[in-house]
């Protein structure tokens, strides 16, 4: 429980601070750069989210034990929001550096993808009605889709230039001062953190419902 | 500093209250319906 | 294998080896197909359509000579990616439909089935091929400055579409609402794949210097990557 | 000799449970009925001995001469006939049977298929195209498909379905043919078939 109440300060906290306490990034038009620190921790938190469904899948597939699925299928959910508010912050950030809500750059097409492996993901899964083979089913496409990942970060490149800001906000580099570092490492784990609650929510949510389940089945 | 960020620090941080109350709440009805079925044993105090 | 108390043995699985079982099961399905035209036809006629209607809209001048290379490729790899997700996973689907996939469970190896349903695809790929790729050259006038390469970007390209949708044919012939799912759960998988051929096949047609053909490598190493995790993942969903 | 063993065998869907803890075990030579009301599942329980479904409980095991047989290879040991198994329409019956034949990795043999063909007295419709054949003959031409590869389990579901009298009296010889070597597990409710058996497991009880 205290976690969590500390977890809500200190999102407000990095929330205040990020508007009123940082100083804008220099190299960026205005105020636009605050907005980098939503964006990067989202798109952060659906990468990770991406990956731990499909480690959770392989042990799915491995030891067919249905609390792995159930962790599978919230964290390909919460990735996939998370994804979608990074597609989404990360277009209004182009808008203001680039003047164009979407162009086609390489990161935009990866996330793209993203989206549409995880949607045909969510399609399977409705489509399929036995439990036991949903579950497989899934796993066996998160871990499929996954494979042509490395293909994606290959090729795309290779088709347009990326305008991608690498090095602005790249903890490392030395463009960025004490206090920026410290709230957009604050902000990243404060995401991180709630990503960790909300997963937990959802498999819970999750085990409830076939809990219930099998009880309506053992009543007979 | 710009006269608009005071609001737009406001409105996300209502923003935000909203999404972590929700949490809150869900976090609560959650821990009932454990207790209810019996399987809150497994979780956290 | 077992004598019995009467004497009678189980026939002996004698030199059988998947690559015959995979064989046996590509003959039938092509000797099927030979016979009921199921899924040639559609792919064809979905494919000869597109063609004419892009044909006709577009004609050989409307677009200008420095652009066509790029644009033609595009065309092209719609045409005939659009074409294959309309017919490739009518191997699987009909095994389901006509109620001969348990029996086909029961006697053949999963890996036997999923190389024999590739085999398949693949043939059904190459007919695709030879006929809409010499088709839409001739119509489009699309020219080609390295036919070598542009010949080995479509064969990889065909292998690719087929490593990459043979596995999800299989699945969605076991879910509900089968014709629109294929699609939805194939694209996303064939994008790099798709993206890479038209590249390659731009690069052949302009005739930039294609050292070592890097598209068509890639390509290859997609086909090579998706039969091989399909063939690992294959028996999971074959099997119940 | 051959052992059939099932433990504690349930299958249950979401919200229902179809049966649950269903135990038997059989040698050779024993006939097995499995008899209960119509959605009781019956077809299921073959369709999880033969593996084509995974029981939510249970297990099933199969030895021949002590040797426990593993799942990858069960096919092998399995033969199986039952109303929603069927065969591919466009081929003849022979093709069917060639088929089978080499996906079961057999050598194709003409002469021993017509020896098997003779026994459902189907050998002139062998070259016939399979979706002009009348139910019954369908039926047929699954026996035999059950049959080409000498299987010690034979798991037979509704065998006598659209038969004739003499159908049903070539079911009957194989039955007796493999109570000679070989388990056999009927699941019927037609009193003519389970009196083929020594033993009668009931689901609906």
């Amino acid at each position: 429980m205290i976690y969590k109440i500390l977890l809500t300060i200190w999102m407000n906290l990095i929330i205040a601070a990020v508007f009123l306490y940082v100083e804008p990034a220099a190299g960026f038009p205005g105020e636009v750069s605050r907005i980098l620190f939503f964006h990067v921790p989202t798109a952060w938190v659906a990468t990770l989210a991406f990956f731990l469904s499909m480690i959770a899948s392989c042990v799915y597939l491995i030891t067919r034990k249905v609390n792995a699925d159930f962790l599978a299928q919230s964290s390909a959910e919460l990735g996939f929001l998370f994804c979608f508010l990074a597609t989404v912050t990360g277009s209004i950030f182009a808008k203001a550096t680039w003047g164009s809500f979407w162009n086609w750059d390489p990161r935009q097409t990866s996330i793209v993808m993203l989206l549409m492996i995880y949607g045909a993901y969510f399609v399977l899964r409705s489509a399929v009605p036995d439990h036991e083979k949903r579950r497989v089913f899934a796993g066996v496409y998160s871990i499929l889709a996954f494979c042509t990942v490395p293909f994606l970060v290959f090729v795309v490149p290779r088709i347009t230039n990326s305008l991608h800001p690498e090095d602005t906000l790249n903890p490392a580099s030395p463009g960025m001062d004490m206090k920026t570092l410290i709230f957009f490492l604050g902000s990243l784990c404060a995401y991180t953190g709630l990503f960790v609650w909300m997963l937990r929510l959802k498999v819970r949510m999750l085990r409830l419902l076939d809990r219930e389940q099998r009880a309506f089945r053992s009543n007979f | 500093m710009k006269s608009g960020l005071g609001f737009v620090a406001a409105v996300n941080l209502i923003i935000w209250s909203g999404i972590t109350l929700y949490l809150f709440v869900l976090d609560r009805r959650l821990k009932k319906l454990e207790q209810r079925s019996g399987m809150d044993v497994h979780y956290e105090k | 294998m077992h004598p019995t108390k009467s004497g009678r043995w189980i026939t002996q699985t004698v030199s059988s080896t998947y690559l015959s079982e995979a064989v046996a099961i590509w003959f039938r399905d092509l000797r099927s197909e030979f016979r009921t035209r199921y899924a040639v036809n559609s792919i064809l006629m979905f494919a000869l359509t597109t063609l004419v209607a892009v044909s006709f809209s577009i004609g050989s001048f409307r677009i200008e000579e420095s652009e066509r290379p790029f644009l033609y490729a595009v065309l092209l790899w719609i045409i005939l990616v659009f074409s294959a997700l309309s017919g490739l996973s009518r191997s699987f689907v009909k095994e389901q439909e006509a109620g001969t996939m348990d029996i086909l469970k029961l006697s053949a190896r999963p890996q036997a089935v999923f190389l024999g349903k590739l085999f398949f695809n693949l043939t059904m790929l190459g007919a695709l091929g030879l006929i809409i790729v010499p088709a839409f050259i001739l119509l489009m006038g699309y020219k080609i400055k390295f036919p070598g390469c542009f010949a080995a970007m479509m064969v990889t390209g065909g292998l690719g579409l087929g490593a990459g949708t043979t596995l999800v044919a299989a699945m969605i012939a076991q879910a509900d609402a089968r014709g629109a799912l294929f699609s939805a759960l194939s694209f996303p998988l064939l994008l790099p794949l798709i993206i890479t051929a038209i590249k390659g096949s731009e690069r052949a047609a302009y005739g930039i210097s294609a050292a070592g053909w890097p598209e068509v490598k890639i390509a290859a190493a997609y086909a090579v990557i998706m039969i091989t995790v399909s063939l690992l993942l294959f028996p999971l969903i074959w099997e119940e | 000799m051959c052992t059939l063993k099932v433990t504690g065998i349930g299958k249950y869907f979401s919200t229902t449970i179809l049966f649950k803890d269903i135990s038997f075990e059989l040698n050779s030579g024993d006939v097995v009925a499995i008899t209960g009301w119509n959605g009781s599942g019956k077809s299921t329980m073959l369709r999880i001995i033969s593996g084509l479904v995974r029981p939510s409980a249970g297990q099933v095991e199969m030895f021949c001469d002590n040797k426990p047989i593993p799942k990858k290879s069960r096919r092998r040991y399995v033969g199986m006939v039952a109303p929603a198994l069927s065969l591919y329409d466009e081929l003849t019956a022979l093709e069917n049977m060639e088929f089978f034949c080499r996906v079961r990795g057999i050598a194709y043999d003409r002469k021993s298929c017509f020896n098997i063909l003779e026994r459902v007295d189907l050998v002139k419709h062998a070259e016939k195209i399979c979706g002009t054949f009348s139910s019954g003959m369908k039926q047929r031409l699954k026996l035999v498909q059950a049959l080409i590869h000498n299987p010690p389990f034979l798991l037979l579901d509704e065998p006598g379905c659209n038969l004739d009298s003499r159908g049903i009296k070539s079911v009957k010889n194989i039955i007796s043919d493999q109570r000679s070597w070989g388990i056999t597990v009927i699941a019927s409710n037609e009193k003519r078939e389970v009196d083929y058996a020594d033993s009668i497991v009931n689901l609906s009880e």
